[in-house]
């Protein structure tokens, strides 16, 4: 029992939303679909040692950002949310730095952004967000935070233990599941027992919800819900959307081991996020075709921006090994410092 | 954070002699932050209404309410990763896992995330967070309830690491690790935790990173922390009897290692005798050793003996003692050097 | 919503079940119940440096272990399963030495038992089961692993990766949970989000069942019935023994501190399972008050057999610190041997 | 187990010269061991179908089955707790964890399960599971994916360690660990994955926990292991210009380490220095520094030197050349062993 067959709907609706937000999820979701084709460019320039794509996620990631209040909440990403970093209004060009290999984590500042490092344990930042929420409400804040995950990610340890602690502690924590049906090369089938993360849910005593994630305007609604929830003191949402990975898992991937094909070419044909949400602003009277395509030429002109601004980043100094270990440094560090500087330095 | 925090009271007070067990100042410790810092918060398993197995958060819920004092599931990865939430909120964060070898479940989080996450941010996300943990053997407990794990902690960048052997240092010791913006793994030696004595529980002077001689000599050094401390003691008084002075060097500091302190000592002594209770191959041991000789080359009058626990998992009951370094082995140890 | 309102009934049936069965279960939990009076003394009497008691978890232990074929299954316990151990025929005096600290683990062989090392990380051993049901389907062998774990140990990260293999591989495992409503100090209500831990089976596709943990025959019957999914291909189950911690944690624990006992002296009273039992087979007609004190004898001899075996076994030698490590000892292990040897032996 | 296992045909052939990669020669020992020993299981995240990340599992479960060479979910605990499992149903495991630094998550099963299991029951369940870890750095990879976890592990009772240098040793060192009734850490230096020689892949002829010179050299000893065995050649080839003789010694051994070893070499050069990527401070650096200073004391002209990584996270991209122990701080330590 597959939640996994493609929804087989080839449009979506916004029609309920106000037409400020979803051509505000278009801009977003187009810039981060260009940005996405720059890096894998760059990658193949070798300006980038190695990329991992968010093609096909990019309304997963957009509207689940968007539906936060980069205010107060606080978002918990994994090494792939590009996209959510974009629309959450974090600095890209220190985003994207982590791509280069400049700094693990990103160069971008984690708690003016209100979006944590890029952390590439996966599973690991979920109990983060739930600590962060916990003490959120234990302040008094009204401050709600979102962990994304993925569907590999969903048989980690520390993804349950999250989960129950934020079920008893009744913490205002959003859990987003990106289930874009790999793990790598690991399929659902295989990784996630009984077929259904969302489905998880219950047993720890939270609302556990499905979503289309290829249609922004249904997961804005879910993370809206879920997050309205949370700030009201109702509790965990776990969220699951269900999308594609239709790219190889990172650009050392080579997906003719493992799949076949097909299914991703019916994901990129009918499912696409992007085209998915033009066709329904259009249908809805939010914009016309000359509108989007100037928000188009916009996204592109940005994309290049960042795209340009990283390439161009300076390389950190070598002695920033050394600057970060401790807020108080030690003698020892130190000396290895002057070790650094006299048998290293460049 | 920091400067909001009004500490002259507690300074202030001329510390009274009082007679307490290493529980006790640990406990008195806690009060003190949970009072000088509302955003200290003490938790983990069984902290709570029962004050922790070992009683060491003993009335702390009473005092300060189930919010700053709380228990949690039975889950160490997702007690540490809380903290790192926590910690990324605002809070400063005074975990507890209940026991050594149950740290071993939450080391993912406490190597790839509490250790680094200052580092991977750039310095945007401290993590002023203070393990307590009940660390090493010595009281005939069930299966992995009796490890010692500093190596580990110690070999870890961004961990201060630190291991009392009495009840004042305990206290100070707490005191300065949880202020510390920085996360400190904080081992509690509980064998040592029911040894009262008559102490002053002081605000720490030394800095983080010092070491303290327990007792002076000029024979041999022996260095060692925790519980094992008390047990060099015991073997330099039996050697003062047959006219041998050792000096013992309580390190106190697993990281950073205080190497000017054992260089200064053993630069004097020219001999030197660690002890611990972890295993022997690549024990913190190791690196003392090669510290005090990378400093002390040409004064060593002999090799830096190690007398450890032996390269087994910790026994139970009846072989514990025969696992754990005895006064015998230090004994053999100190006349090695002597006799080299 | 607790689900552990006491069920209130305080009578079993067990007239569906076979006689002897029925007597075998009475005889095994009477057993276990003096053994457990003798171990609580013993640990009076410094004998024991201290003891789990498994007081009022008899039926959940026994009536699960005995469900079970000890020439072909496999159990794989935590610390606190002597009654299931005298139920499979575990050699007693060898397991009632890890109490004694004479060894970790236990002194019963663990392989011809096919009873696991007693284990205390909470959860630890859960995977174990899982990997030896993957390897006995693998080898087309027909035994089923079944785990034991406590209502806290469901919290654990372990515990649920290990469902979820089981759920993908279709492993024959029985899960077994004995809710006894206390994790140390801590009841449930904040252990356990959501309440229940069978309600967690749904999220990984396999059957999840509720039984009245002092109910000796509802727990054998529903082990039966997962033992036998199991071994023919259906995969594991979640099975979740609802039943009471009479006793402290631990002979060192003090529940003053941290509960009020009435809720523990109504168990007592109301659903001792040892009575319940009694009542039950004198009720089917299954043995007569006579008959049954016949066998309370029997047990309180067999217990003091084993108490008295416990107290008198040897301690081990200083030499095994030595001789387990590996299978093939290292120069430098004989080295420390000899260290040993030389300055320690007594 | 092991009785029934015929190992002529592999052991008759006389090995040929072939062109090979470690991560080929990895892949070679594997298929001899699958073919070998129907007991033997291969299995980890990614490494079925896709071959694994490095390909080093490429093609194994076309040719032995998805019984024998399988996924798993993406769960390092519950791989390694399978492992132990699967040992006591008899079978012979060989799990993958992806990288090293997704060991942490798995280290309460490698330490508390795995290192213990034949010594909680006394000998009656052997844990014969070998875990391969692609380890170490070099290769400017993401996060976590350029850890050395050998002090950790080599500090652990009930554990082996192997870290192999180069194809030829990469093939034996496995044949030997996977036959092992031991658990094996087996640590494949991923930045060594390519490096294609000419070999000849024979059946392991030292027994287990021997070391062996790579040059021999008279002047100084540099030890290592795993990627660094390469870098200290190069460092010796550029010395011998200058007229130093080094010795290159290859640990290859973290656990049993070769003491003896060790110490033969020293005695003759009278000078060491160790090299190793991971962070200097309670690295295995200083247990091969105590060893040799504790044997070769009186022959020893200067301290043992380290060159290590620095006691900081392992970096990204263009800092990883300045962390990891360059050639040239390799030659200052040498120089300054020289010059003592
Ligand atoms: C703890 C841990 N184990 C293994 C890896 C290696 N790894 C990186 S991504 C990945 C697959 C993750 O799948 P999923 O959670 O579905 O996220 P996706 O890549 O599909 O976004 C693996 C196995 C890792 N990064 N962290
Ligand atoms: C991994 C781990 N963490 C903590 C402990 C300490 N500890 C021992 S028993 C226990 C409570 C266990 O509760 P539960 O799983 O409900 O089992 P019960 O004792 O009720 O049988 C705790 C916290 C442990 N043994 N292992
Ligand atoms: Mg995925
Ligand atoms: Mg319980």
């Amino acid at each position: 029992m597959s939640t996994h067959e493609p929804p087989g709907r080839d449009s979506i609706a916004v029609d309920h939303l106000p037409p400020d937000l979803t051509r505000a999820l278009y801009t977003h979701m187009r810039t981060a679909r260009d940005l996405d084709t720059e890096a894998v460019a760059l990658q193949r320039q070798g300006v980038f040692p190695a990329y991992v794509s968010v093609r096909g996620q990019e309304a997963a990631q957009v509207a689940s950002a968007a539906a936060l209040d980069p205010g107060r909440d606080f978002v918990f990403p994994t090494y792939r949310e590009m996209a959510s970093a974009l629309a959450y209004g974090v600095e890209m060009v220190g985003y994207m730095a982590t791509h280069r290999a400049l700094w693990h984590g990103g160069l971008y500042d984690v708690m003016e952004s209100r979006f944590g490092a890029i952390n590439a344990v996966v599973g690991g930042p979920v109990p983060h967000a739930v600590g962060w929420a916990v003490g959120e409400r234990m302040r008094g804040g009204e401050g709600v935070a979102l962990a994304y995950f993925g569907d590999g990610a969903s048989s980690e340890g520390d993804v349950h233990e999250a989960m129950n602690f934020a079920g008893v502690y009744g913490a205002p924590v959003v859990f987003f599941c990106q289930n874009n049906r790999w793990a790598l090369s690991v399929p659902n089938e295989r990784q996630v027992a009984g077929g259904s993360v969302a489905a998880r849910a219950q047993g720890y005593g939270m609302a556990g919800v499905t979503v289309d994630g290829n249609d922004a305007a249904a997961v804005y609604d879910a993370v809206t819900e879920a997050a309205a929830r949370a700030r009201r003191g109702g509790g965990p949402t776990l969220i699951e959307a269900l999308t594609y990975r239709v790219e190889p898992h990172s650009t050392s991937d080579d997906t003719g081991r493992y799949r076949d094909e097909t299914e991703a070419d019916r994901w990129r044909a009918h499912r696409d996020p992007v085209a998915l949400l033009r066709a329904a602003l259009i249908g809805a009277g939010h914009a016309t075709d000359e509108e989007l395509d100037a928000i188009d030429a916009r996204a592109r002109q940005r994309a290049e921006e960042i795209r340009d601004g990283v390439s161009a980043a300076p390389e950190p100094d070598g002695s920033e090994l050394f600057t970060h270990v401790f807020r108080e440094t030690t003698q020892e560090l130190t000396r290895q410092r002057r070790i650094w500087e006299e048998e290293v330095q460049p | 954070m920091t400067e909001l925090i009004d500490r002259t009271d507690a300074a202030a007070e001329t510390p009274v002699l009082e007679e307490l067990s290493m529980q006790q100042a640990i406990n008195r410790a806690l009060r003190v932050l949970l009072a000088e810092d509302p955003n200290v918060l003490v938790f983990g398993e069984d902290v709570g209404a029962l004050g922790g197995v070992f009683r060491v958060t003993d009335g702390l819920q009473k005092e300060f309410g189930d919010q700053r004092v709380f228990d949690t599931p039975l889950a160490e990865s997702a007690i540490m990763g809380m903290a790192v939430g926590l910690a990324m909120n605002g809070w400063r964060p005074v975990p507890e896992l209940q026991f050594d070898g149950f740290a071993y479940p939450a080391i993912d989080q406490i190597v790839n995330q509490v250790a680094r996450m200052n580092y991977r941010t750039r310095g945007a996300a401290p993590m002023p967070i203070t393990l307590r943990l009940p660390s090493f053997g010595g009281i005939q407990a069930p299966e992995h309830h009796g490890e010692s794990l500093e190596a580990l902690f110690a070999h870890t960048p961004g961990l201060k690491v630190a291991a009392p052997s009495d009840p004042a240092d305990a206290y100070g010791l707490l005191l300065q690790s949880v202020r510390s913006d920085d996360p400190v793994v904080y081992m509690e030696p509980k064998a040592r935790y029911w040894d009262r004595r008559p102490v002053r529980l002081s605000e720490p002077t030394d800095p983080i990173g010092t070491s303290r001689i327990v007792r002076p000599g000029r024979h041999a050094t022996l260095i060692a922390w925790g519980a094992m401390v008390h047990r060099c003691v015991q073997v330099a008084e039996l050697a003062a009897e047959d006219g041998v002075e050792l000096e013992v060097l309580d390190l106190r500091w697993l990281k950073p290692i205080d190497a000017a302190g054992l260089a200064a000592s053993v630069a004097r002594t020219k001999r030197a005798v660690v002890v611990h209770e972890a295993p022997l191959t690549a024990g913190l041991g190791a690196e003392v050793a090669t510290l005090v000789t990378e400093q002390c080359f040409r004064d060593l009058a002999a090799p830096v003996q190690r007398v450890t626990g032996f390269d087994v998992p910790y026994p139970a009951g009846p072989l514990e003692p025969q696992y754990l370094p005895t006064i015998d082995r230090i004994l053999f140890a100190v006349q090695r050097t002597l006799e080299y």
